[in-house]
């Protein structure tokens, strides 16, 4: 028999605020400047919410199974909220519904899982428009014509694939980019050197490339390094996600005109009061359900679970020193 | 035998009441010696004697747990292999330790190559050098090619050229010579005289006792690791020794033996392995001792191994009781009941590191197997009981066979095979390292083997043993027989002549 | 000049009483004092850890490490010979990518789970003939294949993950057996444990591993078939580690190029730790059970307390190198001792006969 | 006794220049790498460019840095697989060093990573010495407790290129004479090995400890020490690696250098190196941790498709060990032959 609290009792007692609730949260990977922030913003709005404790774990390299053992032990311990960004949709499915059958709650964030084994998602901004501000970013950036190349995580990262997705929609479908083409896309595995590496191949490869799209922090920065240090610095474009301190120096010294990101800490915020009104039975997960976010306002659950979170900003030479983080 | 003039110079080096132990074995209680400048000092002693543990001691190999020790008079320490090095002490080891990957040269010369003007390895001058040495020992050797692969007699004469190019003032051989052929023996000992004439101290083992009488000015006997005596060699006689040595008396004479051959065990039809041998044709029948001859290098250990299957033979048939075996296939050989005791008992005839138990039972793996397990313990008592039947000197049964000595080693490979039972029994310098009262023993061992049926080939370097063992002798010289001589018709000369191809002694 | 004449010296001096003569002990030796380590931390977990003793524990823990477990079963009789294999993960990341693209190309999913285990057969087989005949060093052979099955993983499935794996085949991965929390999988899996360490301990096969180990000559020399030996050890780990493939596919309804990528250090750090000698020669199979378990228990706790897996990278380092620096510790202690007793007795004797 | 025995064996004879050229262990790999350049230049010019050169030698620098300290522990029977973990603290170690002293002149933080290094691998090689232990497990060890401090101190921490001062950068950016300089570095430390693994006695006792451990003792040659000093030269050149691996690529943190150890091996191994001690040179591994960089970028600058790339570099390990175990055989039967008996 196992010791310690019971597991939280589901719908009991619908719309009255848990005190002793205890919420986790599972990133892709430990030791990320980018999960720093969101965890940061996420663990400071789950005391805010009325959590009891809030505790972060997660695997040290960002593998498909990695988080199973995690989910398990969350679920052993009885907590009561999960807020996972996945590594691999399907990988923790099993695993995450054994926690929902042990009365967790489970909250997605930042990387979706498979939509029926969690209870909402928490997404950074309309997909779409990420990648439409990217395509938009590069194409003024290399004047409307020639060779672009995605540089992006591991090949399995749901969230960038889809991103990557409507990125490859859009430069067909709109007139705009007819004269943009996407030569190639590579994976740098989000590992500073391998990007480095994969961003120097591309040069290689594609003579003509005349820009690049990274839609991930470490991707971005990486192929900034390579970019600023080698002749093709200012000649060829790059944008993508970063975040404003990795990417000042590159802003500043002219390899980078512009790249987008939200706000990496209100994602982790608005993802521990979705948990906090899971918990409470405030909301259920069901599309038009609401909930208020604190500061943040009200948000809603919109189709397939997802709550959007805001709309990303860009990043150039004049705003950038406005931001830390 | 000539006594050199220098034998009674001062004492250069004195070892008293040297105590060496491992764990619960003594292996050296008092070993003591006074070693003079210009002579030539031999040590005698049973296999286990501790005549090994005292020469590791002066190498600076293992440090003693009590003795003195004094150079020149002055007391000193082998505090380490350098330290002793450094005071002038120059060991040949029992066991050659070559570096397979380096060349001749640089075995010779590691840790103190000639340098040029830049401070960096003069490899060309090392190699003149290394040849030089080589020349004066009356060697043939490439000193640029790698060590690997050099059959154990080029190991050990690249022993001595290391050794003698120290120039120490002390020079210990612990058995140089059980590798070696009659030529080879006679210019190290040529050289090892004229070492001692220019005031070198030298210290000489050996179990055959022709060399030690023939060589040493004086005779040191050990027994069961305790100093016995000091001779004169011109004072005391082989019979006085082995009786020290042993505590009694030993009958060193062949065994006598009179039985009828019975039909041919073993029978080798036109075996060839290219480049090695050819054309080696004949058989041993059951009841017979058939010994292989020839010199160092000859082919007599590659045509064994042809024959059990180590070495895939490129023509020519093996058959034992008719039954023709794979080539290239030991486990074939065993199963037609052929066994075979290698002529390097370390590298091939033991697994150093398990017990005397599991080596005895390795050959007997599948015999105790029931449904495919082993049956542990008959597996054990067979083992213990061929071990106290060769009385090999052991603590227990779980004592790892790298800390027995050589001579007993050689007795747990003995035992390994004849736990086998074998039809045929193919045995490589069966006596290598193994001190008087053994070997005798040894020889009634295979005598008696004999006498029960079994077919024995028996490969040996040592002429006596040849003579006195074998019903026919098969003279081998560059990879062909090149004599097979009934054993009324084999004495020394006959033997010799075919061993070394001279054209008069091809029958 | 004889001056040293016939000394008669007495050869039965009471030397042996200074250290008795002992055989070794089952209870205490290497794999023993393995056990005892993996029971003192499974006590001290149960009742410092809340929540640690429940069967819930076992279920996670054991179907944590059972793609450890199995593939460290191989890879003990593989180093117990003197060689290594480090392409296992890289041959369980191979036999998922099969099984993936075979299900995904609507193949049957036993015919799938056969064709991902032939697979492992087939790269076990790579290897066996580099190492066994050909006769390269293995430590390097499985540098290049564990590139090499990763790389054909990537070839086949490429950047796709399937996972649509039918549910009655998943469930039956992390199936448990009634309400014991013992998973159903560690049923094949304790036999196969059996199976390999009847072969290592209880058969003619076994001793020639050990043998071959410590001296391949002298193995070849009684007529042990060292290469043949070796083939099927590969051969052997190919399958298991497609196996362990295949189970991890399962359970984490994944199929992917990565998957089980890195295990291959982690099952040689447990099967070391087990008290197998890299070197050869050494090592059983009980030992390496508990090696596997104590780190899988030592995982496992450490993530119910929330500790960071810092921690365990940490730990586990040290266990390594303190299993093996203890041996050496303790034979130095001993000969320690040794030497003081036999100071004292020497100096004894001294005392008793002055001059 | 009679002389005869004289003729039955052969004396020495003088192996020909070339023959001793087609010997070397380091020819197959640089023919390798030579037709690999000559055939992707064919295809993609834009691989011999001068970006292009630079961007090879820099990619192959510090892995060459690597393996020629790896070849000094694997020379001795030994292996260290703690050098990715070793390269990421230093890494890291230089990345706090520029963020606490912006200021530092670059010569001292290079030497105090190298010491760093030094310190960690000695740490490896006294382990090893000291309880006479096999260092493939000892590594592991140090492997799994060094990733874990590096882990534990920089936490979520990471400090990028814009956080050290560009002339720290530049190393990696600047060029002599088309070569860059930290490349020219790594050249000179790799021909200094070379040149004591050659010549040098104590360079030479390292093959003669790895050839057989065991006669090295016997023959008094300080084998603790050496092997010490070559884990030692090995920890402080995977020091440098790491410093200029900080100068070289953006982000240092936690996991910088994980996985490193393997590709290491593999070089050194292409390279013509000994697994098991012995033999094998500097340079061999050096032309191997560059052939199996450039492997990568010719394969991408050829457009192969990039899932098979890891595939086919696999493959070349294979082959490449597989060629030098036949020419390895090649080469004893020749000798057998030429020893051997005209029968
Ligand atoms: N490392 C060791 N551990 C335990 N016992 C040992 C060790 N080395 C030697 N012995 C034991 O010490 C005794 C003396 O051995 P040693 O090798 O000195 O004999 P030896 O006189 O050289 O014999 P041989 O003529 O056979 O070479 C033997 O009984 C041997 O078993
Ligand atoms: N692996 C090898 N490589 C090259 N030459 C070898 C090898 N093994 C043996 N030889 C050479 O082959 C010749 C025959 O060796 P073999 O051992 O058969 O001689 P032998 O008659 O048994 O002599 P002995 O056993 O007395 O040394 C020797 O000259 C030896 O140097
Ligand atoms: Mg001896
Ligand atoms: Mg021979």
């Amino acid at each position: 028999a196992g010791g310690g609290t019971t597991p939280a009792g589901s719908e009991g007692a619908s719309g009255s605020a848990k005190t002793d609730a205890t919420i986790t949260f599972i990133p892709k990977q430990l030791n990320n400047p980018y999960t720093d922030v969101v965890l940061g913003g996420g663990k400071t709005a789950a005391t805010a919410a009325g959590f009891a404790t809030a505790n972060v774990v997660g695997p040290l390299e960002a593998s498909a199974s990695s988080q199973v053992t995690f989910i398990n032990a969350e679920t052993q311990a009885g907590t009561n909220a999960i807020v996972i960004a996945a590594n691999d949709p399907d990988a923790v499915c099993s695993a995450l519904d054994e926690a929902r059958t042990a009365g967790a709650k489970i909250v997605a964030f930042d990387s979706d899982t498979n939509p029926e084994c969690r209870d909402v998602f928490i997404s950074q901004v309309v997909a779409k428009d990420v990648a439409l501000i990217q395509t938009k970013l590069i194409s003024e950036q290399i004047g409307g014509a020639g060779e672009i190349a995605i540089l992006s995580a591991t090949a399995n990262a749901t969230n960038q694939n889809e991103w990557i997705k409507f990125m490859e929609e859009e430069l067909k479908s709109n007139p705009d980019y007819k004269d943009i083409k996407l030569v190639a896309k590579v994976y740098g595995d989000d590992d500073d050197a391998k990007s480095f590496q994969e961003a120097q191949g591309l040069m290689q490869a594609h003579p003509n490339l005349k820009g690049i799209i990274s839609p991930t922090t470490v991707g971005i920065a990486a192929t900034a390094r390579y970019l600023s240090t080698s002749q093709y610095k200012g000649k060829v474009a790059l944008t993508g996600l970063g975040l404003p301190n990795e990417m000042r120096s590159f802003v500043k010294d002219g390899t980078v005109s512009e790249f987008a990101l939200w706000d990496p800490a209100q994602l982790g915020e608005v993802a521990a009061y979705a948990a906090k009104a899971l918990v409470d039975g405030t909301i259920t997960g069901a599309v038009g359900d609401k909930f208020t976010a604190g500061d943040l306002g009200e948000r809603t659950i919109e189709d397939g679970g997802i709550v959007i979170v805001g709309p990303p900003t860009v990043f150039n030479k004049d705003n950038i020193d406005d931001y830390d983080f | 035998m000539e006594a050199s003039a220098a034998a009674q110079g001062p004492v250069l080096l004195a070892v008293h009441g040297a105590l060496k132990t491992f764990g619960p074995v003594v292996a050296l209680a008092d070993g003591t010696i006074e070693l003079r400048a210009g002579e030539i000092l031999a040590l005698c002693g049973e296999n286990g004697a501790g005549k090994s543990t005292l020469v590791k001691i002066l190498a600076g190999v293992h440090a003693p747990d009590a003795g003195t020790f004094t150079m020149d008079g002055a007391p000193c320490a082998f505090r380490s292999v350098a330290d002793s090095k450094a005071t002038g002490i120059s060991v040949i080891y029992q066991e050659p330790t070559l570096f397979p990957d380096l060349s001749v040269a640089e075995n010779i010369f590691i840790g103190r190559q000639p340098k040029n003007r830049l401070g960096l390895i003069d490899h060309a001058q090392m190699r003149r050098d290394a040849a030089s040495l080589f020349t004066r020992l009356g060697v043939p050797m490439n000193p640029g090619r790698r060590a690997e692969g050099l059959s154990i007699a080029d190991q050990q004469l690249i022993e001595i050229a290391k050794a003698i190019s120290l120039d120490a003032k002390v020079l210990v051989m612990d058995e140089p010579t059980a590798a070696l052929s009659g030529a080879e023996v006679e210019r190290l000992f040529k050289v090892a005289r004229a070492l001692r004439d220019a005031g070198a101290a030298i210290l000489f083992i050996s179990h055959r006792f022709d060399e030690v009488f023939a060589l040493a000015d004086r005779i040191t006997v050990m027994r069961d690791g305790r100093y016995i005596s000091t001779h004169r060699t011109t004072e005391t006689s082989v019979a006085a020794i082995v009786h020290e040595m042993v505590g009694r008396d030993v009958d060193a004479l062949f065994p006598a033996r009179n039985a009828e051959p019975g039909p041919i065990v073993l029978q080798v039809s036109g075996l060839g392995r290219r480049g090695v041998f050819r054309d080696i044709d004949f058989c041993v029948r059951a009841g017979e001792i058939v010994a292989l001859a020839g010199l160092v290098g000859a082919g007599r250990t590659e045509v064994a191994r042809a024959i059990f299957g180590i070495d895939k033979s490129t023509s020519g048939t093996v058959s034992v009781n008719g039954h023709e075996l794979a080539p290239g296939n030991p486990q074939s050989a065993i199963a037609a009941g052929i066994g075979f005791v290698p002529e390097d008992r370390r590298k091939q005839g033991l697994v150093m590191d398990l017990s005397v138990a599991r080596n005895t039972a390795l050959t007997l793996r599948r015999r105790f197997s029931r449904f495919g397990l082993i049956d542990f313990r008959a597996e054990k008592r067979t083992a213990a009981t061929w071990a106290r039947t060769l009385q090999v000197k052991i603590s227990s049964m779980d004592q790892a066979v790298a800390t027995l000595s050589g001579g007993n080693q050689q007795k747990v490979v003995l035992a390994k095979w004849l736990a086998t039972e074998p039809k045929v029994l193919i045995i490589d310098e069966p006596t290598r390292g193994i001190d008087v009262g053994t070997k005798a023993e040894v020889h009634r061992l295979i005598a008696e083997l004999a006498g029960h049926g079994m077919a024995i080939l028996m490969i040996s370097s040592e002429l006596p043993e040849v003579l006195g063992m074998a019903d026919r002798v098969l003279v081998m010289h560059e990879g062909l027989i090149s004599a097979a001589l009934e054993r009324s018709e084999a004495t020394p000369e006959s033997v010799m002549h075919a061993a070394t191809g001279s054209k008069e002694a091809a029958t | 000049m004889s001056e040293h004449a016939t000394v008669a010296v007495d050869t039965t001096a009471p030397l042996a009483d200074v250290v008795p003569v002992r055989g070794p002990r089952w209870y205490a030796g290497r794999d023993a004092t393995m056990v005892y380590i993996l029971l003192a931390f499974l006590a001290y977990a149960a009742l410092s850890i809340p929540r640690f003793a429940s069967p819930v524990t076992t279920g996670f823990l054991l179907l944590d490490v059972v793609p450890t477990l199995l593939i460290a079963m191989p890879m003990t009789l593989i180093i117990v010979t003197g060689e290594i294999d480090l392409s296992v993960a890289s041959i369980a990341g191979l036999s998922s990518a099969v099984l993936g693209v075979a299900w995904a190309s609507g193949t049957g999913i036993w015919v799938s789970i056969f064709l991902a285990l032939g697979a492992g057969l087939l790269a076990g087989i790579f290897n066996g003939v580099l190492v066994a005949y050909v006769g390269l060093p293995s430590l390097a052979v499985t540098i290049g294949t564990l590139a090499l099955f990763r790389g054909l993983a990537l070839v086949v499935i490429g950047d796709n993950a399937v996972a649509n794996f039918p549910n009655e085949i998943t469930a039956l991965a992390s199936a448990k057996l009634g309400t014991s929390g013992i998973p159903l999988v560690i049923l094949p899996v304790v036999f196969v444990v059996l199976v390999f360490g009847l072969v290592l301990h209880h058969t003619a096969f076994g001793r020639g591993l050990y043998a071959m180990g410590y001296s391949k000559d002298a193995a070849h020399f009684v007529g042990i078939n060292v290469g043949n030996s070796k083939f099927w050890l590969y051969v052997a780990s190919g399958l298991v580690s497609a196996a362990a493939g295949v189970f991890w596919t399962l359970r984490y309804t994944s199929a992917r190029s990565d998957n089980a990528s890195g295990l291959e250090l982690t099952v040689i750090a447990a099967v070391l730790l087990g008290g197998v000698s890299i070197f050869g020669g050494k090592g059983s199979i009980p030992g390496v059970l508990a090696g596997v378990l104590l780190i899988g228990s030592l995982n496992y706790a450490l993530r119910l307390g929330r500790v960071s897996d810092v921690v365990l990278v940490t730990v586990t380092g040290l266990l390594l190198i303190a299993s093996v620096i203890a041996p050496s510790v303790s034979a130095a202690v001993g000969r320690w001792r040794h030497s003081q007793r036999l100071r004292r007795h020497l100096a004894r004797d001294q005392g008793a006969e002055p001059g | 006794m009679s002389t005869q025995a004289t003729q039955t064996r052969p004396g020495p004879s003088g192996a020909s220049r070339l023959g001793a050229l087609l010997r070397l262990r380091e020819l197959p790999v640089t023919v390798a790498l030579v037709a690999l350049v000559i055939v992707t230049a064919a295809v993609n010019p834009l691989f011999l460019s001068p970006q292009g050169m630079k961007d090879l030698m820099l990619n192959a620098t510090i892995m060459m840095l690597l393996a020629a300290g790896q070849t000094m522990v694997i020379v001795t029977r030994n292996i260290d697989l703690s050098v990715g973990s070793i390269l990421g603290l230093v890494a890291f170690g230089t990345g706090s060093i520029f963020a606490a002293v912006p200021t530092m002149p670059i010569w001292l933080v290079l030497l105090v990573g190298v010491g760093f290094g030094a310190l960690l691998g000695s740490l490896n090689g006294l382990l090893t010495v000291w309880a006479k232990v096999p260092s493939l497990v000892i590594t592991l060890g140090t492997l799994y407790v060094f990733r874990g401090v590096n882990n534990g101190w920089a936490g979520p921490r990471q400090f990028f290129a814009g956080d050290r001062p560009e002339a720290f950068g530049n190393l990696s950016v600047d060029t002599l004479l088309g070569v860059p300089i930290i490349t020219v570095l790594a050249l000179a430390v790799v021909i200094v090995l070379a040149v004591y693994l050659a010549g040098a006695r104590s360079g030479r006792d390292l093959y003669a400890i790895g050839s057989d451990p065991e006669a090295a003792r016997l023959f008094g040659i300080n084998t603790s020490t050496r092997v010490f000093t070559a884990f030692l030269v090995n920890g402080a050149l995977a020091g440098l690696a790491g410093v200029l691996y900080a100068s070289r690529f953006n982000a240092v943190g936690a996991t910088t250098g994980s996985g490193l150890e393997l590709d290491v091996v593999a070089a050194a191994v292409v390279g013509g190196v000994a697994i098991f001690g012995g033999s094998g040179t500097v340079i061999g591994a050096a032309i191997g941790a560059i052939l199996l960089n450039t492997i990568t970028s010719s394969l991408t600058a050829l457009r192969v498709d990039k899932f098979w790339q890891q595939a086919i570099v696999g493959v070349l390990i294979i082959t490449a060990i597989l060629i030098d175990r036949l020419a390895s055989l090649r080469h004893a039967k020749h000798l057998r032959e030429r020893e051997g008996r005209n029968v």
